[in-house]
């Protein structure tokens, strides 16, 4: 059901953003448990300065702040952040036999949420004329660099989700 | 080659029959000038209607078979020798049906094994080895348009299901599954679905605890019963609604239904119940307010409401 | 890289200790002069015994770390930065003990599964992911010289049994065969065992029948049991001897043994019992003259002489 670019989006499309937003956290929450359980890698404010290190990059989402809320803005923010953390995930591919399944299955899943919104906004004619790029991933060149990597972009992922999820809560209100 | 039988083709409906030539090479060995070619259909010895010589001197005997009842026959191009009847030659000849278009197919998927499984039912059984594949494309629309190659999944030998793992499912978007099932003789299909992976979502029922009175919790009202429930855990990330439904354990008494009540509740009153009466509780979920399936009834909780 | 943990190995004996060293990068940018480098040695935080800063400006910190005492520990460089400790590298630390040599090896060969199966006891448990291989050679000797390459059968993941599959099999060669233990800190090998896999034929016993009275067939003296017996099918191409035991189903009586007996006997009839007494009559077999392994005892056959 197309609608105009002012109106808001389908409600059954928010709902599933909504859903699909607290797969992905829970799909997030399940790797930060097995980082720490098996790792000990429990506490991201210990990897600060490897981050800075790192270059670990992080996803803006000013459209979706309820300073600024912004639909269709918070909508392309949302879709490149979701692109973006396909490019960090890829780049720990390797991270250990016992988390890959983990990582594969966030992979996935935010692979789907993101196609949903790119399709979306395609449907409402709002979608950016370049898709987004993924940009310059980090290296990391030994398994603990992935380790702690993997926890610092884990809980990254959560916040972003968190102020995701507060927005398109807010859009969903009838 | 001393026989060689050549057949138009080996598999033919049940009923139909099947023209057979066969041709013994001049160079088979102590082949006399007239030896006459026999055939055998299982264990029966028949003549060919014609046999010729051949201009390069091979002999060629022709046969039409009656026609085939048995699902698997072995023909056999056989020589007299002396006063035995020698084999040169065997086809392996199969008669059935072309495969019924399989029916009855329905999805689930499985949020513990994370994968989309399919089961139909195959049709009659047509006599004939039979290829079930289940086939599957990505869609962005209803269904109408394939957006990108089509998914085969075969099942195990025998199997009237196949399951087709997350990796190659978009959870949120439709697909178009239909079973084909093919033999020697043709294939079928079975009439397409077209649905999205979460909308057939199979939800596990909530767990059902009876709530122990204890400082916070006061005992319950007579009549009333203190309960709580969990939904199930892989689907917490789901909104779903839940009914709850009570009997009385009393002959035949029938079931009364309470909902819709949330997801997650920790403390529930349900009252309007006879008192001292030994009370069935189940409860099930289902996705919601976006579409989704009932889980089944939860095993009965048993609880026994206060006396007056 | 930030920080690297470097070690001379990560795997050391239980009790024994390590020292690593930690260079921490001028460009880990945020980096004071002297920024202190500490260590964790799983939750406990600890100083290098030295730091000293390296001539590409780096520092480095070394530290002796006390004997080891858990099979697994993580080992973490860090640097205090602001009022936090922050991670830079992190290495695994294994301690344990070179793998014991397995032992209580022994070999059947299975008849049904075609296949030789062996079986050891690991030893005792090292603390350290241990590799099990089965290795084999045949020989045209008594296992002194090696005929082909050694062949590698590696069980699954804890089992303590492989099986060699008929076709890497000479059933009438010698062949030697043992067990390899490896970890991070060496080898342990089984004796080694030479065996010919038809000398360790796994026989399944025969099967008792009790012989029904017919017309062909006299009913038992009193004191007598008529019997007859059938080999093992798959086993019926090895020549075989037989036992059979009895015993009275009267309190605390022994067995008593009759033997050797032929593979195949239509009729046997078992006399020097007791009249009108349930007896339990068992049967096993060998391969015989050539050399086998005895089969278990076949199932009970409870039968009751005649009255006298």
């Amino acid at each position: 059901t197309p609608l105009g670019p002012t109106s808001s989006l389908p409600q059954s499309f928010l709902l599933k953003c909504l859903e699909q937003v607290r797969k992905v956290q829970a799909d997030g929450t399940a790797l930060q448990e097995r980082l720490c359980a098996a790792h000990k890698l429990c506490h991201p404010e210990e990897l600060v300065l490897l981050g800075h290190a790192l270059g670990i990059p992080q996803a803006p989402l000013s459209s979706c702040s309820s300073q600024a809320l912004q639909l269709m803005g918070c909508l392309r923010q949302l879709h490149s952040g979701l692109v973006l953390y396909q490019g960090l995930l890829q780049a720990l591919a390797g991270i250990s036999p016992e988390l890959a399944p983990t990582l594969d299955m966030l992979q996935l899943d935010i692979t789907d949420f993101a196609i949903n919104i790119w399709q979306q906004m395609e449907d409402v004619g709002m979608a950016p004329a370049v898709p987004p790029t993924q940009g310059t991933m980090p290296t990391f060149t030994s398994a603990f660099q992935r380790r702690a990597g993997g926890t610092l972009v884990a809980s990254n992922l959560q916040s972003f989700l968190e102020v995701a999820y507060r927005a398109l809560r807010h859009f969903t209100k009838p | 080659e001393c026989g060689h039988i050549s057949l138009p083709t080996s598999t033919v409906r049940l009923g139909d029959s099947i023209t057979a030539s066969c041709t013994i090479s001049p160079n088979c060995s102590h082949l006399g000038p007239e030896s006459q070619i026999l055939w055998k259909l299982g264990t029966q010895l028949q003549l060919g209607e014609r046999q010729q010589r051949l201009a390069d001197g091979s002999q060629e005997s022709t046969i039409t078979l009656p026609p085939l009842n048995r699902p698997r026959d072995l023909l056999s191009c056989c020589l007299r020798w002396g006063n035995s009847v020698q084999i040169l030659d065997q086809a392996e000849l199969w008669a059935g049906h072309p495969p019924a278009a399989p029916h009855n197919l329905s999805c689930l998927m499985n949020l513990t094994t994370n994968s989309l499984i399919c089961q139909w039912e195959p049709g009659p059984h047509n006599h004939l080895p039979t290829n079930f594949t289940l086939k599957s494309f990505k869609s962005r629309d209803n269904c109408q348009t394939q957006e990108d190659s089509i998914l085969d999944c075969v099942p195990k030998d025998g199997d009237s299901h196949c399951s087709i793992p997350r990796k190659y499912l978009k959870l949120y978007r439709h697909m178009g599954i239909w079973v084909q099932a093919e033999n020697a003789l043709g294939t079928g299909k079975s009439p397409q679905l077209c649905l999205v992976p979460m909308d057939v979502v199979k939800l596990e029922p909530p767990t059902l605890w009876a709530l122990a009175p204890s400082p916070e919790v006061a005992p319950p009202q007579p009549g009333c019963l203190l309960l709580r429930w969990e939904l199930w855990k892989p689907s917490l990330y789901i909104e779903q609604k839940c009914e709850l439904r009570h009997q009385p354990q009393l002959g035949e008494a029938s079931w009364a239904l309470v909902g819709p009540l949330l997801p997650e509740t920790l403390q529930y009153e349900l009252c309007g119940l006879l008192p001292s009466t030994a009370y069935a509780l189940q409860m099930r979920c289902v996705r919601w307010p976006l579409p989704g399936q009932w889980s089944d009834w939860s095993p009965s909780l048993i609880l026994t409401t206060a006396q007056q």
